[in-house]
């Protein structure tokens, strides 16, 4: 590894940390939603030590252009409601939870440091558009086809939780709840 | 000091525990949301730092690449489930939804 | 053209799906989902069903196929049981959306492409396929569990399942990242054939891994406590959908994880190897299954807590496999089969006694319902029969099977089957609770007496369940020979 | 040869039924009007008689097709599907014994198939007619057709299992049939009372079934005829031997046969079923399903021919069956009931000639019986009809009746002509055939005893002659006379006269018939004539080969059925005495008979004879010779006392007990188990974390697992494998790794790695001669049984013993307290040694010392009881003056013994001279003692095993290590091999 991959490596693994950390601390979900942004940029700034480039790009492009703004917009749309105030329900169980999870976190980390691989040499094109391109529409064509039924799947799925009630539907849940009392009345005068 | 796999495994692991520390503390399903975003995004540090030690090919950037489009997809229907959550309950407090036990 | 009826069912599937997405949007008329997606995930099973029996074998598909998705027997068997149940599940939309006026194009899309992800699941050979089908199935299904997005509880299932589901997804997927570091490879076999000289650190986290996230998606014991609230909260086609095609795909690949990547010798060590682990989680998951069932007042929580003890079954078929191999496998293959029929009989006569108003949930609403419609009943009777194990049913057989593996296995799987079996007997309690409200109790003075729906959707389907749970119970040759040959050629 | 017909010979009465069954349910009557009820009819009948008939059809088709003199064998096969597996018990191990569900056609099946389905298409046909009035019309045919399909499985289905399928079928069958009319009580009861008959019998065919399954391996008929041979072995149950195979398994099959085919002592169920339907009497419980035992034991012949005894009891239970039925028929004053009576009596011909061996014959009369007694039981279902009766007919209110139906009248006269022996007919021949079974072995030698043939043939001959006379009563009091129903005006019930002594179910006679009976429609009497003919001519089929007459019956059968040595159809009959005395006997029984009616009931309008029977003797028969009321009084009453009682322990005890509480207990777990679930998603996921973590302890941490096998020479120390496992071995436990970098096998042996092992510890035992204790047969001071059936045994370990060994070895320098702990127990029980434990027999050791010394360290000592040496009394001390003998250890840890120096007051060595032995030799001067050498020290035997602990370590890749200690007793023979500090002593 080079001088500068180091130090890129160093200053983006850092700045990934306490981006994290800070993304899952903010209070406000705004905010928790930048960080999130600079956690990706650092995480793109990573894949540039790994001669992942493309990949790089489309983190950046992806995830700070596309999630992170889908988020921003869902926060502007649920408004003030959306930052809970801190309190106390259920802390016993999150800080046990807590606990376990940076036991967990500590244990695995120290395991997994100690693993040991050579650099190897790669060549020019590794990580390149064309190259990952060509891997991704040669050999993957399989998963990237069903990765279409996915991505139709989670439109599909959102418009269907996330849609605001039709005229028709309206008219169909008050017809169920008509029926219920009905049900109800009808329930009553068969016992009196 | 070398810089090997190893750092890159295990600054994974901790960005993954930090996303799911923050999954299990947090109460606002956005920040939740958010959280497992992290997790995802440690895994795709993995993937790629996997690639560049064997990097006759390229799944693990492929890998990635599938990752973060259905991190995508993932974010797009929790988004819509938590605006159908605040269209109920008034709120993202996940642990709000707590009728259905037992 | 005979390796494209391999990809035939998964190319029927997205196709179909697509065609609905047309008819939905641009018919006037109120159009026949139901019975289009039916069909299409029908058609899907029957080609299986008949590449299966036939006993056709790809003799050469296309390495890009294979490389992510099985064409060999067991994944064959697996599309059946997962299309079969969605086809099922699909009917019993047909009369459940339609009674309870939740008529929407969108949730048999959603199931169709949901039962694609399954099936993508199912056949996975890789752990890109395995994810990508995975968050398919899994989206699919968050959707369908929130379909009534007015329903304060179907949201909150949903959410619930969403979070735990998405953090067992990224648990899942952090395991498959660390198989890729040891070895190198993403495909179950490249896994396998890398792990001897792979750094054992990360072969075990990633098993661990591997496990708790299988372990969420079959819901086990410790990883289960999502179901009864997903269950209870989904409108009950989709709690039926979940409960067979789901939970079938997620064992599917499950099982070939284990004995393709992880089947070699110290993987399946008695020290360090999963068999002890998978043991103490179907040990746990029939104990606490069967016994949570016992105190629950809502038929579709009962079943729910009954299909987290069913998994601990099926577990128990898994664990054995190490020892006895094949012939536990094709337990597992059949009892997944006759699981799926039993309890798309038992959910699907919880929508038969209800209608509009007066849906049925809990053991009361069951009350003297027997007596009111006795042919309504009758299936209901038939599948928890099924599920309880009586002969001369499909479940018993099956349970058979499986406990006779473990029996085979010897030593301390003995106690796992007796385990089993004390746990079943357990079961007996509150499957038979069904019979007893529905003939024995009177309806409580005021209380809304539940009214069998008139759907040919629901009929069609409880009948050909009833047939399937029948007819496997007492015939089960073809179907165990099919599984007997999908589990050798499975084990290699 | 396979035959894909044969299942359809089922499938159509059985798809018929569900048909039926079903348009039944779905088009109630009150929904449908005149019209649509009789197009419902008109599909129901077409629908029962046509798959029936068309199932005959099929049968007579195969039938010819056995004729096919490519089929030497004359056997069609029918292989459906294989049905499942069962494991059963076998010389070697268990073994999966496949059931397949199929079916035979062969010359036994292939008749008995054509009865059912021939005789069933004309009573189905029959019933069309008879039943025209019935609301319940589908209900009926359904059970009609399930009941024929039934039948069919249990005489086509090639293994036991699936004939126990028909067998169990036709039961439900003929319960719910007899039930039919289940508004009245009565008829509901005499449905149990035949299916609790029949359930007692089953029991006996299952375990009929096992006892040869286990020794055939097979469930096939074929297979387990063909192992006949093999079924003369012991059969044991439970350790008591039974008996020889054969015979357990063939009379297990006859009670079952007693119960279906309504035998003494479980017939009386048969009378009672004539509650049902009349078509329902024909078909079932004349003409069919009571034949199946009969067909049972035929199928079954060579089995049955293995067994003297069996075919003996079969015999006789068989004639007194005949000839008690015969009896009671004679008095009885209803149609249905005498007939009843007269089908149990046929049924005991039937059994009797198949006892005497005679099972072609024996099946000949079951084939004849169908025609005539199912032509019988249609005529009297047909005069009811014409009168009007309901369930049963008094044939004293009857009379005259051959003036209203003709038809009737005529076909009746023949069948009771054939069923009276009239010679020529049918009967005639088949019972000519019984008694000259009977009187052949009553006059040849066989391995069947003559008494038993001489005691068939007499009371067959005097059964047969009763026949003749109440068949004959019964015909002329109801046809001939004067029609005594003409009147309404008067009681009937009074003008007979005869019964002043009415104490019996007079429920059908106290009022009169209709005063105008018809003829029956086409429907009734076409079936009618049809019997009759067949009753008289099917007889021609057995003519007696005696005479060089065609016999094809005889030749026909002999492809299934088994018979005696020298009693084949083809066999030159040497003796004919038997054939002469067996026609005598048939002959005069029929002429005394129908004689003796003729002359009393001929025109006569009342009974002048039987009433004229002392009364108790009148009484005794006419009440069935209270047989009902002996089980009342015995079982069933008993029962019913012994089910009160267990009923309120059941209420009281079992309930709380074995229900109340565990389904209290588990439904509190349930409760408590769904606590976790508190609804929040940060429980589930916290729950979920747990399992993460639990599931990452198992792999992060090693789980050691020492295996060892030891030999006379080496021992194979093997620890659990598992991925990136490093193992490192401790022989000595000295806490130094002697195998540093060790595979995860270890093999050591004694001789070579002895200096690598380096033993330098040993851990002593001593084996001291003391308790002399016979377990378990002294109850001695030493301890009590404290559960029998485990053999446990609360032990107290011997107080003077203790004081002994704590004399002895107290003396050891340094030894603070000894402890005592049973050894497979590991329970220590202080030092007074008084505490008692449990003593297992089996896997106990002995007693373990722990002898705690000064410096902290501790010594185990194991104390063997030598059960080799019983003296008289127990634990004779030696009484030791001045100072024991000590045992004592020396620096390097080794037993060292010293025999006592010191003299007692009178200047004698103190110690009994030969307290301390070692080889018999006493010893005076302290020494070691040696590995794998013994010594005696006052009653203790001493002796010294080297066991070596080994200890693994495994480091797994985590780098975190656990490990595993095990403790390795070198075998007797291995410790001479061993160093111990370099010193081996004999």
């Amino acid at each position: 590894m080079t001088t500068a991959g180091f130090v890129l490596f160093a200053i983006s693994s850092v700045i990934a940390f306490f981006s994290a950390i800070a993304t899952v601390g903010a209070r406000v979900p705004l905010r928790a939603a930048l960080f999130l942004m600079v956690h990706i940029i650092s995480l793109a700034g990573l894949y540039l030590t790994l001669s992942a480039h493309m990949l790089a790009a489309v983190q950046l492009l992806v995830y700070a252009g596309a999630v992170v703004v889908l988020f921003v917009f869902v926060i502007m749309l649920i408004g003030p409601a959306s930052e809970t105030k801190p309190t106390m329900k259920n802390m016993g169980i999150r800080l046990v939870s807590l606990i376990g999870m940076i036991l967990f976190t500590v244990t695995l980390a120290f395991a997994l440091v100690s693993h040991a691989a050579d650099w190897v040499a790669i060549e020019t094109s590794f990580g390149t558009v064309e190259a990952v391109g060509h891997e991704l529409y040669l050999n993957t064509l399989v998963p990237f086809e069903v990765v279409s039924a996915t991505l139709t799947v989670a439109i599909v799925g959102a418009v269907a939780i996330a849609r605001k009630a039709t005229e028709f539907e309206v008219g169909e849940a008050k017809a169920a709840r008509q029926a219920t009392i009905d049900a109800l009345e009808e329930a009553r005068q068969e016992a009196a | 000091m070398e810089i090997g796999l190893g750092a890159y495994l295990g600054l994974a692991m901790v960005l993954f525990g930090i996303g799911a520390s923050g999954f299990l503390m947090r109460r606002n399903a956005l920040i939740q949301l958010m959280s497992i975003e992290v997790m995802l995004n440690a895994v795709n540090i993995v993937f790629v730092a996997v690639n560049r030690f064997h990097p006759a090919d390229h799944v693990g950037q492929i890998f990635s690449f599938f990752v973060i489009a259905i991190a995508a997809a993932e974010a797009a229907v929790g988004l819509a489930l938590v605006i159908a959550l605040f269209r109920i309950k008034k709120t993202v407090e996940s642990d709000n939804a707590d009728t259905l036990r037992h | 053209m005979n390796d494209w009826l391999f990809v035939a069912p998964l190319l029927i599937l997205g196709l179909g799906s697509i065609l609905m997405m047309l008819v939905d949007a641009f018919a006037k008329e109120k159009s026949e989902l139901a019975i289009l997606s039916s069909i299409t995930m029908g058609v899907a099973g029957m080609i299986s069903a008949s590449a299966l029996l036939s006993g056709a074998e790809a003799a050469d598909a296309p390495e890009m196929v294979t490389r992510f998705l099985a064409v060999d027997p067991a994944a064959l068997f697996f599309d059946v049981v997962i299309c079969f149940g969605g086809a099922l599940s699909a009917l019993l939309a047909g009369g459940y959306l339609r009674e309870h006026g939740l008529e929407r194009g969108e949730f048999y899309v959603l199931l169709t492409l949901t039962t694609l992800g399954a099936v993508v699941l199912g056949r996975s050979t890789d752990m890109l396929s395995l994810f990508v089908g995975l968050e398919t199935m899994s989206l699919g299904v968050y959707a369908m569990v929130a379909f009534r997005r007015g329903s304060s509880t179907a949201i909150e299932g949903a959410v619930k399942y969403f979070l735990l589901g998405s953090f067992a997804a990224a648990i899942l997927l952090f395991g498959s990242a660390l198989m890729y570091a040891a070895t190198g490879s993403t495909s179950f076999t490249g896994i396998a054939a890398a792990m001897g000289d792979a750094d054992p650190k990360l072969v075990l986290i990633g098993l661990l891994l591997i496990i708790a996230g299988f372990g969420f998606k079959v819901s086990a014991v410790p990883f289960h406590m999502w179901t009864p609230d997903a269950y209870e909260g989904a409108i009950t086609p989709a709690t039926a959908f979940m409960s067979v095609a789901v939970k079938s795909a997620a064992f599917a690949v499950f099982v070939r994880i284990l004995f393709v990547t992880f089947g070699d010798e110290l993987s399946m060590s008695l020290a360090s190897g999963w068999p002890p682990v998978l043991a103490g989680l179907a040990a746990l998951t029939m104990v606490y299954g069967n016994i949570a069932a016992v105190g629950q007042e809502n038929v579709k929580r009962m079943l729910a807590y009954s299909s987290i003890a069913h998994a601990g079954y099926i577990l128990v078929g898994i664990v054995a496999a190490f020892r006895v191999g094949s012939e536990a496998v094709s337990a597992v293959l059949f009892y997944l089969l006759a699981y799926t029929f039993s309890n798309i009989l038992a959910f699907g006569s919880l929508i038969l006694l209800g209608s509009r108003g007066r849906e049925a949930v809990s053991f009361n609403d069951l009350r003297g319902v027997g007596r009111r419609h006795p042919m309504a009943a009758l299936p209901f009777i038939l599948g928890t029969l099924s599920l309880m194990g009586f002969p001369p049913t499909a479940g018993f057989l099956a349970k058979y099977y499986v406990f006779s593996a473990a029996v085979q296995a010897g030593g301390s799987m003995i106690l796992l089957a007796i385990l089993g079996m004390l746990t079943s007997a357990i079961g007996a309690f509150y499957y038979l609770r069904v019979t007893v409200f529905m003939f024995m109790r009177d309806p409580e003075p005021g209380q809304v007496k539940a009214i069998p729906m008139k759907s040919g959707y629901v009929v069609g389907a409880l009948a050909i369940s009833s047939l399937f749970v029948l007819g496997l119970g007492v015939m089960p040759g073809d179907v165990l020979e099919a599984a007997s040959r999908a589990a050798s050629l499975l084990l290699g | 040869m396979e035959n894909n017909l044969i299942p359809w010979i089922i499938a159509l009465p059985f798809a018929s039924a569900i048909a039926i069954g079903l348009s039944g349910r779905f088009s109630t009557h009150d929904k449908l009007d005149e019209e649509g009820i009789r197009k419902h009819r008109g599909m129901i009948h077409t629908l029962a008689v046509g798959s029936v008939g068309l199932s005959f059809l099929i049968a007579v088709k195969l039938f010819i097709e056995l004729h096919n003199p490519d089929l030497p064998a004359r056997v069609l096969t029918s292989h459906v599907f294989d049905w499942f597996d069962i494991t059963i018990p076998s010389a070697s191990g268990f073994r999966d014994v496949p059931i397949a569900a199929s079916f035979v056609l062969d010359s036994l099946s292939g008749l008995m198939t054509l009865v059912v389905t021939g005789i069933g298409t004309l009573i189905h046909l029959y019933a069309t007619g008879y039943m025209e009035d019935e609301e319940s019309y589908a209900r009926f045919f359904c059970y009609l057709n399930l009941f024929t399909a039934s039948m069919l499985i249990l005489v086509l289905g090639s293994n036991f299992p699936l004939m126990f399928v028909g067998w169990e079928g036709v039961g439900l069958c003929s319960y719910l049939l007899i039930g039919f009319w289940y508004e009245t009580p009565e008829y509901a009861a005499a449905g149990r009372k035949a299916f609790v008959a029949n359930r007692i019998g089953d029991l006996g065919v299952l375990v009929g079934m096992f006892a040869l399954v286990s020794v055939a391996g097979s469930f096939e008929f074929s297979e387990i005829n063909r192992a006949a041979s093999m079924m003369n072995g012991e059969f044991t149950m439970g350790g008591v031997a039974l008996g020889t195979t054969a015979t357990v398994a063939c009379l297990f099959l006859f009670l079952g046969c007693t119960g279906k085919s309504a035998q003494v002592p479980l017939f009386v169920w048969l009378p009672d079923a004539m509650a049902g339907p009349t078509p329902v009497s024909a078909l079932i419980h004349a003409a069919t399903m009571v034949t199946a035992g009969v067909y049972l034991c035929c199928r079954l012949s060579p089995i049955f021919l293995e067994s003297p005894t069996a075919m003996t009891v079969i015999g006789v239970v068989g004639s007194i069956t005949a000839l008690m039925a015969a009896s009671i028929a004679v008095v009885q004053r209803e149609m249905k009931r005498i007939l009843a009576y007269s089908t149990v009596s046929q049924l005991g011909f039937m059994f009797a000639g198949v006892g005497v061996g005679a099972f072609s014959a024996g099946f000949f009369h079951v084939f004849t019986h169908a025609f005539f007694k199912a032509c019988l039981f249609l005529g009297a279902g047909s005069v009811m009809h014409a009168v009007h009766a309901h369930g049963d007919a008094d044939i004293f209110k009857l009379g005259g009746m051959k003036k209203y139906t003709p038809i009737t009248r005529a076909t009746f006269l023949l069948s009771t002509a054939a069923i009276a022996g009239f010679p020529l007919t049918a009967g005639f021949f088949s019972k000519d055939e019984l008694l000259l079974g009977a009187t052949t072995i009553a006059m040849n030698e066989t391995a069947l005893p003559s008494w038993l043939g001489w005691l068939v043939a007499i009371s067959l001959f005097l059964a047969a002659t009763m026949t003749a006379f109440y068949m004959f009563r019964l015909y002329y009091l109801t046809f001939t006379g004067d029609y005594r129903s003409a009147d309404h005006g008067h009681d009937a019930h009074g003008e007979e006269g005869h019964d002043e002594d009415a104490h019996h179910d007079d429920d059908h006679h106290d009022h009169a018939y209709d005063a105008h009976p018809h003829e029956s429609s086409w429907q009734m009497w076409v079936p009618l004539a049809v019997l009759a003919f067949g009753a008289i001519a099917v007889g021609f089929l057995g003519l007696p080969h005696a005479f060089h007459l065609p016999n094809w019956w005889g030749h026909w059968m002999d492809a299934s059925i088994s018979h005696l040595p020298g009693f084949g159809p083809d066999d030159e009959v040497t003796n004919m005495t038997p054939v002469y005395i067996a026609m005598t006997l048939g002959v005069a029984a029929w002429a005394i008979g129908m004689g003796l009616a003729t002359v009393l009931y001929r025109e006569k309008n009342e009974d002048t004879f039987t009433p004229k029977f002392p009364k108790p003797v009148f009484n005794f028969l006419f009440d069935k010779w209270r047989v009902d009321e002996a089980y009342e009084a015995t079982i069933i009453g008993g029962n019913r006392g012994l089910a009160k009682f267990a009923g309120r322990i059941d209420k009281s005890f079992v309930d709380t007990v074995f229900t109340g509480i565990p389904a209290f207990v588990v439904k509190m777990a349930s409760w408590l188990f769904t606590r976790i679930q508190v609804g929040a998603v940060h429980a589930y996921g916290a729950v979920l974390l747990v399992g993460v973590l639990g599931l990452g302890w198992w792999f992060m941490y090693p789980h050691p697992t020492l295996d060892v096998q030891t030999s006379t020479d080496s021992a194979e120390i093997t620890a659990a494998p598992g991925l990136g496992y490093t193992y490192r071995f401790d022989m000595d436990d000295d806490g130094n790794f002697d195998f540093p970098q060790a595979p995860q096998a270890l093999e050591i042996d004694f001789e070579d790695d002895a200096s690598r092992m380096q033993i330098q510890r040993v851990v002593a035992r001593v084996r001291a001669a003391i308790a002399p204790v016979r377990w378990p047969n002294d109850r001695s001071a030493l301890g009590h049984l404290k559960d029998r059936n485990r053999r446990i045994y609360e032990l107290h370990p011997p107080t003077s013993e203790i004081a002994d060994l704590q004399r002895i070895l107290q003396n050891v320098d340094g030894v603070e307290a000894i402890h005592w702990h049973a050894a497979g127990h590991e329970r220590v029980f202080g030092d007074a040694g008084n505490a008692a434990f449990d003593y297992n027999e089996e896997d106990f050791v002995g007693y373990m010392l722990t002898v705690a010394q000064a410096d902290g360290s501790e010594q185990e000592m194991r104390v063997l009881p030598e059960l080799t040496i019983i003296p008289d009394s127990f634990f004779p001390r030696v009484q030791f003056e001045g100072s024991p003998p000590r045992v004592g250890f020396d620096e390097n840890g080794r037993i060292k013994i010293f025999p006592t120096a010191t003299v007692n007051d009178a200047g004698e060595p103190a110690t009994r001279p030969d307290s301390v032995l070692v080889g018999g030799v006493r010893q005076d001067e302290p020494f070691l003692l040696g590995l794998g050498s013994f010594a005696t020290v006052a009653q203790y035997r001493m002796e010294v095993f080297p066991i070596v602990r080994a200890r693994v370590e495994v480091r797994n890749a985590f780098g975190n290590t656990a490990s595993e200690e095990i403790e390795i007793v070198l075998k007797e023979s291995a410790p001479e091999r061993v160093a111990l500090g370099g010193e081996v002593r004999r």
